[in-house]
């Protein structure tokens, strides 16, 4: 074994935060307003929220499937929310936990749905995508729900460590490190990810595959369904049309965020940390692409670019170590 | 480098290190549209115009690439750190916006919504556009003349999940129930606010009741373009449509005969004359206490930045009668609405 | 009889024929000419989008881009037109080309990194969009030559309009490229197992970008097809194509990890997809059932396709077992 | 001329830290059929991809017909008449057996459309030379296992290959289908001038086909194109693996009066499994023997609840019990399975060796709030994969880069580790290398001593004698016969095949 790099170095995750590092040395340099409060605080809402849809996205990608209703299941928890707290008056902290009930149970119908029809996830989550979406909007007219109680509402506005960070950040710092706690350090958390990796030989081990699969969508359910409820905080309203048309808004940074953090698309790995990073480096880069100001219209061009460039990156840098560790 | 080592400081140990502060000087209008689309466009010039009319700093035309809220807030918040310092938006939710619009007030940037309004309470100034509900209500209404106050109508319009397709839909009723029983609504299509999926729904529409209709209202862009396009096509000339905006396939279907008439709004007038008002709030302008708001079912901060209907007798001239209107606001604005210091 | 029964076409032959019937009995505006005549202009250009996304779906990749490459060749095909005074002939051919180009783009990089075909055409989507974007600033070209949009509205005879004669034409290529040429059986066998058809000497290099300009072109169609229909070259063309791209295959049977593939099922699945969208409208459901009923439509169409495989694969399990 | 088709002389070939092959010879006669054989790692499967044009190699040359030549690709190969039939099916499954045949070179109309009529007349030939009885338009994936193999050979001499490479050609085909084969290919030789390479692990199969031998141990020839006739098995194995064979005999005495531990009554599956009756005893080593399509595999995993049991009782220790998943089987009523297919079932190839090891005991070893970490799961598999001496660099070693006999042991470790109390062994030893094979079976034998009650699927009839107490025969889904091994190899097969073949 070559000891004289650390086995970080090698990583994926180690690649993202040079580059993450790299474009903050970039912006901070060419532009004026990268490095304001204003900005930073702007960032690590939208970053928090990113974070939130690459994990729920993350842990279906986990057992080698997809949920593409991850944005139209995410409205709808975060509607079923402020019809809870604006028209039952419910509490909001019971409100919360309803929500995320909710998610999870939505989340739970992807799960149940796949693995008992033996149909991929793609198709099912594309068919309940416009199945939530619709009942959503049948059921609220395509109302928002928009008098929310204060508390709440200010919970998204609240600044943080000298008016630079929202608390929703914290949330998903959180989250990020309970996950990576259970994947890592709990039994079930090991079985999801032996479902994930190899289903036929997890399930004649000993784990029973079709519960781990549903346990994942539902935990994406319920990650999705957080951060709807984050997004519903942050712009003080719980509206239909907040992760656009049929949910498609989310879909975006749930498929960057994991894939540019390393996640196998083929399923069985996960990378927490990597998921969060790539959302920071998504987040940062269209930030900054807008503060260069290369025009709005050519930002999503350069985002593509970026993303085609991260990726060929990364492979490099696999193909390196990978050339590396056979010859050490 | 050393903006670099400040950043780092800031964001990772949190130091104290304010870098941004807010605006004095000239003004820098950002005008931001909900996404791209063609409604907009004329809001470019305005800002360009009103920079060489009224000496501000800048007037952009800044749109977000898609029609998306986050997509919107993310790129307001970025023109903060561009040094804009007002904000003139179409909000991407009438809403949902509010809160980035309280955001930026609170940094000392003066905003306000245009084309479309915020619902109260908010922060924004005012709100200086088109009463989308009243506009459709206006449009049912000539609709309704035309055909001489009966037959079958049916409604075109955009995506149901926008709170104004919700408002535009309870308008077109209201027109037709005050019609007294001699008109009927035979079908609302919504959620086509892409061309592809209006092609298919409208001419599917057309096929199975072209026969029964005989008018159509139509309360969003591309479901009026679409529709319009439609009848040319068919080459029917009996059935009266009444559309919305300037799109020229739309004119050009009225110029033809195809189309009975639109509902003009007036962005033009938008983008200059708020351009203008930002320049003067920024400059210390109050507005009066007792100015003369008018009142829609969103907020009663609101300016009409005007409607005309528009069908063939006067599609030719009507960039002039906007133009007068908007002549007409502008002249009187300052005595009307503001209380500048000296 | 039962060799039909076995074909994936079969089956959705039959809803198709039943569905309609079905639908004039209650409905008779629905043979009319003119419904027809707006129902063949829908499949029309559906059926090329969707034998765009299946020919990708053979070689058991996926293209997210094709929406992308279809309005970025739409918009070039109307600016060339408008803005440089291009004739029609060379606009198409441009256009066509730039279909070729970013369908070859894709299907390099897929093939010459390894990296999935989504995360590839995921990128290329934004870049494709972004171009489209930053040329078009989101403005539409209006200046559409009279012949294109002659071509886009007139009808041949009858409900036919021209519109619908290339969509034909390529469908009727497909099947033979699909099954009466090396090229597309090595597809489908690439499809079907990688690594046994590299080791018969088929080029995985070659198959890939292949499967990959083919259907960029066919996208490139799609887009330009589009502008003959709407008479306007507007830059959200394509932004809607995603999903029934892959509806129309997978409700035809085609199994996304590769391999399976059926031309005539896929057809017939656009065909479905518009009718039920047409239906729809025609009866007047309430717009805010009809994501719902969308959404039910497609589980349903896969359940029973799914239940028809599980029963096929007991049979052949029987088989085997002699 | 040399009576040679093939001539590799003095060949090496370097990977990154490793010489695979140390100035190798091999030469081929032509019509004949010759060995190759070594053990795993031993460079055999090296030597086939330089024949084949996969690898080129470092030094040393290769002649066809005299002429040296050397292949930068697969395709080259097979131009030049060299075909190479895989152990891993290499058939596309949906497409017909006649397009499968002629795939590299489909025939065309006019047109330059692909004719189908002469696709079939065409493959049909090759079918025929075979005497293959199977309709060229047949879809692949509908036929048997055997078929499919003989088709992978017809597809190589369809390109009118004159040198063919078998790999482990019979590992998965019964006794008779083998014998079918085996003079199919003698038939070959003879008529269609056809030179063969036979790879196996079955040495009786060597020493009934083949002419000459050469054996490779660690990159080099042990011993070079040497007559048949000269060797017998055992200079055969000492060449192979450097030593002599350790032949083992399990010496227990099971009382077969006892009470059984597992029983199986009047079970019928939803499979085809009809009326089947099996008992397992406290520390015995039953052998299911059977041809591929017997239903051992189905029936275990019908038993594990994988599949469905339609009626009939499974009794544990007398008590009736439902099995309603492998997490059931392990959980309630320790009970495991070791698979046949490592690769798939067994294993996660891309998780590392602590995690495949510990896959089976992680319910058991949670702590609070199911609390897990690595030093808890390796305190626990650390004996047995000590025990089952893995080589591993590491426990964080990816398990995939691991030789298939150290994959083998690691997922029989995982089940030493859960402590079951019936363990389900199927295909231990398939395309394991004869030092390893002879370990497992010493640890099987161990295993059923130390009170482990063993159900053993094999379908190599040496490893079945000498391991199983109790021999059932199954044959189309039944159970066809039983019969208490004597350990004496010619008795027990022909009585087992009388079983099969009555």
């Amino acid at each position: 074994m070559n000891n004289k790099i650390p086995n970080f170095v090698k990583t994926n995750q180690f690649g993202l935060l040079i580059l993450v590092i790299v474009f903050i040395c970039i912006f901070s340099f060419s532009t004026d307003g990268f490095t304001s409060r204003f900005n930073i605080y702007a960032l690590s809402r939208v970053v928090a929220l990113d974070i939130m849809i690459g994990l729920a996205m993350m842990v279906v990608i986990l057992t080698g499937g997809l949920n593409l209703s991850l944005g139209a299941l995410g409205v709808s928890a975060a509607m079923f929310g402020g019809w809870c707290m604006e028209s039952m008056g419910i509490p909001i902290s019971i409100t919360i936990i309803l929500v995320l009930a909710f998610g999870s149970f939505l989340g739970w119908i992807n799960g149940f749905v796949t693995v008992r029809t033996g149909v991929h996830s793609f198709i099912v989550t594309l068919a309940t995508m416009s199945i939530y979406f619709g009942f959503m909007t049948l059921l609220t007219e395509a109302e928002a729900f928009r008098k929310l109680p204060e508390a709440f509402t200010d919970f998204g506005s609240l600044k943080l460590f000298n008016k630079y960070i929202s608390p929703l950040l914290i949330i998903s710092v959180l989250t990020c490190f309970v996950l990576y706690y259970i994947f890592k350090y709990t039994d079930i958390g090991r079985k999801l990810i032996a479902a994930g990796a190899n289903p036929d030989a997890a399930e004649l081990s000993g784990i029973s595959v079709d519960r781990m699969f549903i346990y994942c969508h539902m935990l994406s359910g319920f990650l999705a369904a957080l951060a709807g409820i984050m997004l519903t905080a942050r712009i003080g309203a719980a509206i239909p049309s907040m992760a656009g048309h049929l949910g498609f808004d989310w879909l975006l940074p749930a498929f960057l965020a994991p894939v540019l953090g390393g996640t196998l698309l083929s399923g069985g790995k996960v990378t927490v940390f990597g998921t969060m990073l790539g959302a920071i480096l998504v987040t940062l880069i269209n930030n900054g692409l807008y503060l260069i100001d290369v025009g709005e219209f050519w930002v999503r061009f350069f985002l593509g670019i970026i993303l085609l460039g991260a990726v060929l990156l990364d492979r490099a840098r696999e193909y390196f170590t990978v050339k590396n560790s056979i010859v050490s | 480098m050393k903006k670099f080592i400040i950043f780092l400081t800031s964001f990772f140990a949190l130091l104290v290190s304010p870098v941004f502060a807010g605006g004095h000087g000239v003004t820098k209008v950002a005008l931001v549209p909900g996404g791209p689309h063609p409604y907009f466009a004329a809001w470019e010039q305005a800002g360009l115009d009103a920079v060489e009319d009224f000496g501000l700093g800048k007037a952009d035309y800044r749109v977000p690439a898609e029609w998306d809220l986050s997509q919107q807030n993310e790129l307001i918040e970025s023109l903060v750190g561009q040094g804009y310092n007002a904000v003139l938006v179409f909000p991407g939710d009438a809403v949902g916006t509010n809160k980035i619009l309280g955001e930026l007030d609170d940094a000392g940037i003066p905003t306000a919504a245009l084309a479309g309004c915020v619902e109260q309470p908010t922060q924004a100034k005012f709100c200086f556009g088109t009463d989308t509900g009243h506009s459709a209500y206006l449009g049912t209404k000539e609709l309704i003349k035309a055909l001489g106050g009966k037959g079958k109508i049916a409604h075109f319009t955009g995506f149901l999940v926008d709170p104004n397709t919700t408002l535009r839909i309870n308008a077109v009723e209201q027109a037709v129930s005050e019609a007294g029983g001699g008109v009927e609504i035979i079908q609302v299509i919504a959620d086509i606010d892409a061309y592809e999926p209006a092609d298919e729904k409208i001419n599917a529409f057309m096929a199975a009741q072209g026969s029964e209709v005989d008018g159509i209202v139509t309360t969003a862009w591309v479901p009026a373009v679409v529709a319009a396009q439609a009848l040319t096509n068919m080459g029917d000339k009996r059935i009266k449509m009444v559309g919305i905006d300037h799109d020229e396939v739309v004119l050009k279907a009225i110029k033809d005969g195809y189309v009975h008439g639109t509902m003009l709004q007036n962005p033009y007038g938008q983008g200059y004359i708020g351009s203008y008002v930002m320049d003067k709030v920024r400059q210390g302008c109050e507005f009066k206490a007792d100015a003369p708001w008018k009142s829609t079912a969103q907020t009663d901060q609101f300016i009409d930045s005007g409607t005309v209907f528009v069908d063939i007798s006067d599609v030719d001239t009507y960039v002039m009668a906007m133009r007068g209107i908007s002549l007409e606001i502008l002249e009187t604005f300052d005595s009307t609405y503001l209380n500048c210091p000296s | 009889m039962s060799a039909l029964l076995k074909k994936d076409w079969f089956g959705l032959g039959l809803v198709l024929i039943f569905g309609s019937i079905l639908i004039s009995l209650f409905k008779p505006a629905f043979i009319s000419p003119f419904n027809l005549y707006v129902l063949m202009l829908s499949v029309s250009l559906m059926l090329v989008v969707a034998m765009s996304q299946m020919i990708i779906i053979a070689i058991g990749q996926m293209n997210l881009s094709v929406g992308a490459i279809g309005g970025l060749v739409a918009i070039s095909f109307t600016g060339l037109m408008e803005v440089y005074s291009m004739s029609i002939l060379p606009a198409v051919l441009i256009g066509l080309l730039i279909g070729l180009a970013c369908g070859f783009i894709n299907g390099y990089i897929t093939v010459k990194t390894g990296i999935s075909a989504f995360i590839i055409t995921l990128a290329t989507l934004y870049i494709f969009k972004g171009m489209n974007l930053g040329i078009t600033e989101a403005q539409p070209f209006y200046e559409i030559p009279e012949a294109v949009k002659f071509f886009g509205n007139a009808k041949i005879f009858g409900p036919i309009p021209y519109l619908v004669i290339i969509p034909i034409i390529i469908t009727v290529l497909m099947w033979i490229l699909m099954n009466r040429t090396s090229l597309g059986r090595y597809m489908l066998a690439y499809g079907n197992n990688v690594q046994s058809s590299e080791l018969i000497g088929i080029s995985s290099t070659k198959i890939v970008i292949y499967a990959h300009v083919i259907s960029g072109l066919l996208a490139a169609i799609g887009g330009m097809l589009v502008v003959c229909r709407l008479q306007l070259g507007t830059p959200n063309i394509g932004d809607s194509w995603l999903l029934p791209s892959f509806a129309a295959p997978v409700i035809g049977g085609a199994i996304l990890a590769g391999g399976k593939v059926d031309v005539i099922a896929t057809a017939f699945g656009v065909i479905l997809v518009s009718i039920i969208s047409q239906a729809l409208v025609i009866f007047k459901i309430d717009p805010f059932f009809v994501q719902i009923f969308l959404g039910f439509m497609i589980l349903l169409a896969v359940f029973i396709n799914r239940y028809r495989e599980y029963r096929e694969e007991r049979r052949t399990k029987v088989f085997s077992d002699e | 001329m040399s009576d040679y088709i093939l001539e590799l002389s003095n060949i090496t070939k370097n990977f990154p830290g490793v010489k695979a092959l140390d100035n190798a010879n091999f030469k081929l006669k032509k019509k004949s059929i010759h060995a190759l054989l070594g053990e795993n790692g031993a460079g055999k499967s090296t030597l086939i991809k330089i024949i084949t044009g996969v690898y080129n190699q470092n030094e040393g040359k290769l002649f066809l017909n005299n002429q040296e030549k050397s292949f930068s690709s697969p395709n080259e190969a097979m131009n030049a008449g060299i075909s190479v039939v895989h152990q891993e099916r290499n058939l596309i499954r949906r497409f017909s057996v006649g397009e499968n045949l002629m795939l590299t070179n489909l025939p065309k109309n006019n047109l330059g459309l692909i004719d189908y009529n002469t696709v079939a007349k065409e493959s049909k030939k090759w079918l025929d030379i075979m005497e293959l009885d199977i309709d060229p338009n047949t879809i692949v994936s509908d036929l048997t296992v055997a078929k499919m193999q003989l088709c992978e050979i017809a597809k190589a001499l369809s390109l009118e290959s004159k040198i063919l490479l078998l790999d482990e050609p019979t590992s998965s085909l019964s006794p008779q289908d083998t014998k079918n084969l085996f003079a199919l290919l003698k038939r070959l030789v003879a008529e269609q001038d056809v030179s063969i390479v036979f790879v196996s692990h079955k040495l009786e199969e060597v020493f009934e086909i083949c002419d000459e031998v050469t054996v490779l141990r660690d990159g080099k020839n042990a011993c070079e194109s040497e007559q048949i006739t000269n060797l017998n098995r055992q200079k055969l194995v000492k060449l192979m693996i450097g030593r002599d064979e350790q032949i083992i005999k399990s010496k227990k005495n099971i009382d077969f009066t006892d009470e059984s531990l597992l029983d199986l009554q009047s079970i019928n599956t939803d499979l085809g499994h009809k009326n089947i009756n099996l008992n397992l005893k406290k520390g015995e080593i039953l052998g299911l023997y059977g041809l591929v399509g017997a239903g051992r595999t189905e029936l275990i995993k019908c038993v594990l609840g994988l599949d469905k049991i339609n009626s009939g009782q499974i009794l544990l220790n007398n008590k009736e019990i439902k099995i309603k998943s492998p997490k059931d089987a392990l959980e309630k009523y320790k009970i495991g399975y070791i698979s046949e297919d490592r690769k798939k079932e067994g294993l996660i190839l891309m998780h590392d060796v602590l995690s495949n090891a510990g896959i089976t005991v992680w319910s058991n070893l949670k702590k609070i709030l199911s609390f897990l970490n690595d030093s808890i799961v390796y305190n626990k598999v650390d004996p047995y994969v000590k025990q089952l001496e893995v080589k591993t660099p590491s426990y964080q070693q990816i398990v995939s880069n691991l030789s298939g006999g150290n994959q083998q042991k690691i997922s029989v470790a995982k089940w030493l580790a859960s402590g079951t109390d019936i363990l389900f062994i199927d295909e231990p030893t398939v395309g394991i290398d004869i030092k390893t094979k002879s370990y497992l079976h010493e640890l099987i034998i161990e295993l059923s001593l130390k009170g482990t009650s063993i159900i053993l699927i094999t379908s190599d009839m040496p490893e079945m004698i000498s391991l199983a107490d109790r021999i059932i025969t199954m044959k189309d889904f039944k159970v066809v016969g039983e019969t208490i091994n004597n350990h004496n190899y010619e008795e027990m097969s022909s009585s087992i095949m009388g079983n099969i073949h009555e």
